[in-house]
């Protein structure tokens, strides 16, 4: 039987198979389909200072192998998830990454700072992804700059590990990922959603309430794939890498490009025992495929590997 | 809350564009069905649908295995059920959501209040309040004649009325027109159909408790993304359609 | 019977379905499944100034909805195209539009104005996808600065109108299209492919032997509409729309977003008949979703249409 | 070069996760088929598989229209094709590429080396040579016993040998060495196979002319996308596979 034991900065996962933040909620749910002490870890719906409503429905469509969603950050606010959520989490044998967001560095560092001090999250994912207000809206995941100053600040005050997870949105995901690591983060995790639109025919305008959303699913799994291959041949630190992964030889994939674990979102409403049935057959797809160990497959797939 | 293969039994175009699909499950999984509930439908077998379908349950029977589901085509999605054919398999989630709480509810008569696709779930309501010995009348509203489905259906367990927007079936107009006309009462009202429709029956049943079931594009079906929300009365505040609903109390939700 | 006919810089169109550069290579192929007099026009496969030899195969692999691609601009260059493949396309009546790459601008240029001066093309299309040798491989198309100076030298050097195809693998297309607008071009073509990549489980190592690859097909569409979408929103100039293109109903669902034509590539290998399908098709679609006129549809899916 | 419907009259596993599937199509398509050709085909009806997949035509009949191909599942393509069922629709493109020139040759004596999938062309290929009067040879190479197939239908046409990578049906060993004991000499030589097989019968059988018909990844099939390219034995320029071959004269590629 293969050691799926992967460690990571402040994470010892027992595989390295986790539910992508948002998609899962925290936890509740699926855990009427699976005990969540299978997983390798969790990531939880991203946290903001306040409670935020999110965006007007529709807020999810179909698109060929994938989806759009724009949930908006819905989310009863960091105190709020401290007290009501994280409790039934803890209950599991279960590392908890904490996904937080902000319109404003402040924003960003207030979360961080409340979670890394409940001492109920083993790592937080820093979510780059949303909008910076005060820069008139452009994303902190979008300008390296931008994107190592709200690194840095978290880490100041955060005393679990920061993994930065990047956008896609980028003419350079590198560029952004060297900034980053720069700055402090322990670890990647890689890839958010690419914004994308659908139009309606009947209605003859965008179908989704927020007119853009972003693409998740299989779709864009050939543009993560890509992204963490780059950016793992450009920095020391881990990757965490995500984006459209259905089957165990998909993570195998991500694996090999240079992800140390895995995340899975939109499958999760295809199949919801899919990160149990990936962590079931993982094993034995790894020994079909020569593997003998984790290790051997991360990063595989580079010439110097 | 369960993930299963059904097989299908039988499919039949009842109405325009509009089919009765009937799978066989294993009757563990309908003993807690409750009407008003859903299943989530997945599309095919590969990853070109990376979302499921909801469908009401319209019906179901414990001694066979049987449940029914009615389902207008739609798009893709719709259009791939209705090419399913006798022996294959689909994979549904059920039962999600919360049904009409009849059991909480004491009633004598009941009006039930449907429109196109909203009609289906109102036909366990009544089979199951009738069993109660609840007196239901129903109302059901279509586009035109082709659309017309289960008037036979719901007239063998009371009263039923038909509107069709063009009059070409039975009454022209809409259910309200109809719920005006004759001055339809109940104890509680139970509606399912388009926003529109909702919310006039809302104000027009604006003095009698009622029950509302609700659409809205789903992800997950089963309260985890937060694709389906709907605002509380106060806007203060969402509530999940696919975990706190598809069934609101009237007065519970701002339409 | 709904008028197809769409009028753009340099361009008559019988009806606004082409098929895209480099998926139909100078149409000799299809043309034997359909008459290539059916086409609203044809974007021939790129020209460079020299004959290429591409990359190494493989050279496509398929994905979720997609495939990724890296023939790498095999052409047996400008002079040879004009003589051996327009004159028979010249035999119809269609429009051509010549796709023009090159690794510095001055090969542009060339191909450009040797293009332009065989009188034999209606249009070119400035593939600015292209790695910009001298800048160390950045692409022509991800920096506003070189995608306005080569727009501008192309220009100078055109008697047609040329079109600029955009890259989307850019964090902000707007800026880029607003540049090559400013520096004259006539039109934009959008989207070219998003940097991919797929990894042999069986080899470990990337599968296409370029390593990375073009993102084409469904699973691009979302992406391709919603850049259309926005870019429509800042310039003036008319945009030929691609990526993921497949029935009548996609096709309009580009001119809601604000194509006024759009091209087809990757669905022709699915189907070589796609294009006459379409064509055969769009009229009942237009009327279908109501809609009397194709310039009734263009940009109609904006809240000032 | 046409697309066409056909429709699955039978699919049979011949060999460890080999299959043969028979299509029948109108027969004026078949009427210009010659071996070498292949067909392409769609895999799926949505768009979840954007490209079609090569198969050589391992055998047709005129008067039935059954046209036959011979696969192994590889991969999700293969494995959908491997699930198909009598009746059903598949779509394909054919006949592709240039086949072998027999009609060209003067020819009595022919030897043909094959190699796992590499073997049903050289079917079509054996029969019509045998049907002009050639003596045909056959060398069939397969990894191991369970993956043998064809051994009876070759031995009909002419001698057959098989090697298998580990000894365990008939020869051990590769087609190379069978050639090389046995001696076979022939007039021309025709062969299609893996890479790696081709290049050791390229140079085993330097001193005969031959044709070589290989393999790459395609997209289009009928030459307009440039996928599949070939340089020539002077590195100078490439042909197309889908197009200019599958089938090359030996000497005209380097492999
Ligand atoms: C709780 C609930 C119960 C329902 N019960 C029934 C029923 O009994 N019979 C019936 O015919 N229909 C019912 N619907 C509507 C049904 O879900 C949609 O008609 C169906 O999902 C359309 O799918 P499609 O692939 O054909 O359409 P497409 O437009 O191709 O679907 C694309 C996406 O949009 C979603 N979508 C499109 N329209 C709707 C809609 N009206 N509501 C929710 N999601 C939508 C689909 O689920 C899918 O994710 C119900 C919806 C909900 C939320
Ligand atoms: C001219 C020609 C004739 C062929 N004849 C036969 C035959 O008679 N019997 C047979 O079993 N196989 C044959 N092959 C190989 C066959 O095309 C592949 O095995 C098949 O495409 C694999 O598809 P898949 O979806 O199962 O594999 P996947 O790996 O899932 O396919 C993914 C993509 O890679 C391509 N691909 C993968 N392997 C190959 C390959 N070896 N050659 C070409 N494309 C590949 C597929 O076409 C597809 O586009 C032939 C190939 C060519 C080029
Ligand atoms: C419905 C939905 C909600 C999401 N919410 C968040 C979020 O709150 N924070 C975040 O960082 N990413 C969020 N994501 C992005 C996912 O975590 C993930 O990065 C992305 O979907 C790619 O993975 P997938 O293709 O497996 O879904 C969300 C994705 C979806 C589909
Ligand atoms: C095989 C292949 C070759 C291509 N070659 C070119 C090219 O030479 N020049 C170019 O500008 N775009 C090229 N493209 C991009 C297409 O023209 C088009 O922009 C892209 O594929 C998106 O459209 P699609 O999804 O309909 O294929 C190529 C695409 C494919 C799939
Ligand atoms: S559909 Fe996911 S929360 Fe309702
Ligand atoms: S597969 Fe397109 S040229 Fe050969």
């Amino acid at each position: 039987m293969i050691d799926l034991t992967v460690e990571l900065p402040g994470l010892k996962l027992k595989n390295p198979i986790m539910p992508a933040s948002g998609c899962f909620s925290f936890g509740q749910e699926y855990n009427q389909f699976y005990s969540l002490n299978k997983l390798g870890a969790i990531m939880i719906k991203a946290a903001t200072q306040e409670p935020r409503l999110g965006n007007p429905t529709p807020r999810v469509a179909e698109t060929h192998a994938g989806m759009l969603n724009a949930i908006g950050l819905q989310n009863p606010g960091v105190t709020t998830i401290i007290e009501e959520q994280l409790p039934f989490l803890q209950s599991f044998d279960l590392p908890i990454i904490a996904n937080i967001a902000g319109s404003s560095i402040e924003e960003y560092v207030y979360v961080a700072k409340t979670l890394s001090d409940s001492a109920a999250v083993a790592a937080l994912e820093l979510n780059i992804s949303c909008p910076n207000v005060k820069e008139g809206g452009v994303q902190f995941g979008t300008d390296p700059h931008i994107a190592a100053e709200v690194t840095r600040r978290v880490k100041e005050v955060s005393k679990v590990p920061v993994y930065v997870k990047l956008s896609p949105n980028v003419t350079d995901i590198v560029e952004i990922a060297l900034a980053v690591e720069a700055a402090g983060a322990d670890g990647l995790s890689m890839i958010n959603t690419l914004t994308g639109m659908k139009i309606d025919l009947d209605t003859r305008k965008p179908l989704l309430a927020n007119q853009v959303g972003g693409l998740s699913g299989p779709a864009i799994k050939p543009i993560a794939i890509r992204m963490i291959y780059q950016v793992y041949q450009a920095v020391k630190i881990p990757i965490i890498g995500m984006g459209g992964i259905v089957t165990a030889t998909d993570v195998i994939e991500y694996l090999l490009a240079g992800a140390s674990a895995v995340a899975i979102g939109t499958a999760n409403f295809q199949n919801p025992l899919v990160c149990s049935d990936i962590i079931d057959q993982l094993p034995s797809c790894l020994t079909e495929y020569g593997f003998t160990s984790i290790k051997d497959v991360i990063g595989g797939g580079h010439d110097d590997n | 809350m369960n993930q299963i293969d059904a097989s299908v039994c039988h499919l039949e175009n009842i109405a325009h564009a509009t089919f009765k699909l009937v799978v066989k499950v294993d009757h563990e999984y309908l003993s807690f069905i409750r009407p008003g509930q859903f299943v989530h439908i997945q599309i095919g077998q590969g990853y070109e649908h990376m979302l499921r379908r909801p469908i009401s349950i319209a019906d179901f029977d414990l001694e066979t295995g049987q449940l029914t589901v009615i389902f207008k085509v739609i798009g893709e999605g719709t259009r791939k059920l209705s090419e399913l054919t006798e022996g294959s398999v689909i994979n549904l989630l059920l039962p999600l959501g919360q049904g009409y709480p009849i059991q909480q509810l004491s009633l004598k008569k009941a009006l039930l209040i449907g429109g196109g696709i909203g009609v289906p779930p109102l036909y366990l309501l009544a089979k199951q309040l009738v069993d109660r010995g609840v007196s239901v009348t129903t109302v059901i509203g279509f586009q035109t004649k082709d659309d017309v489905f289960y008037h036979e259906e719901f007239s063998q367990l009371g009263k039923c009325y038909v509107t069709t927007n063009d009059g070409s079936y039975q009454h022209k107009g809409f259910v309200t027109d109809i719920i005006n006309l004759e001055q339809l009462t109940a104890d509680y009202y139970f509606s399912c159909g388009p926003t529109a429709m909702l919310k006039a029956v809302q104000s027009t049943m604006v003095n009698c408790p009622g029950y509302l079931s609700l659409e809205e594009r789903m992800g997950c079906g089963i309260g985890a993304c937060y694709a389906c929300v709907i605002s509380n009365a106060e806007q203060t505040a969402y509530k999940k359609i696919c975990q706190d609903g598809p069934v609101f109390a009237a007065s519970e939700v701002s339409l």
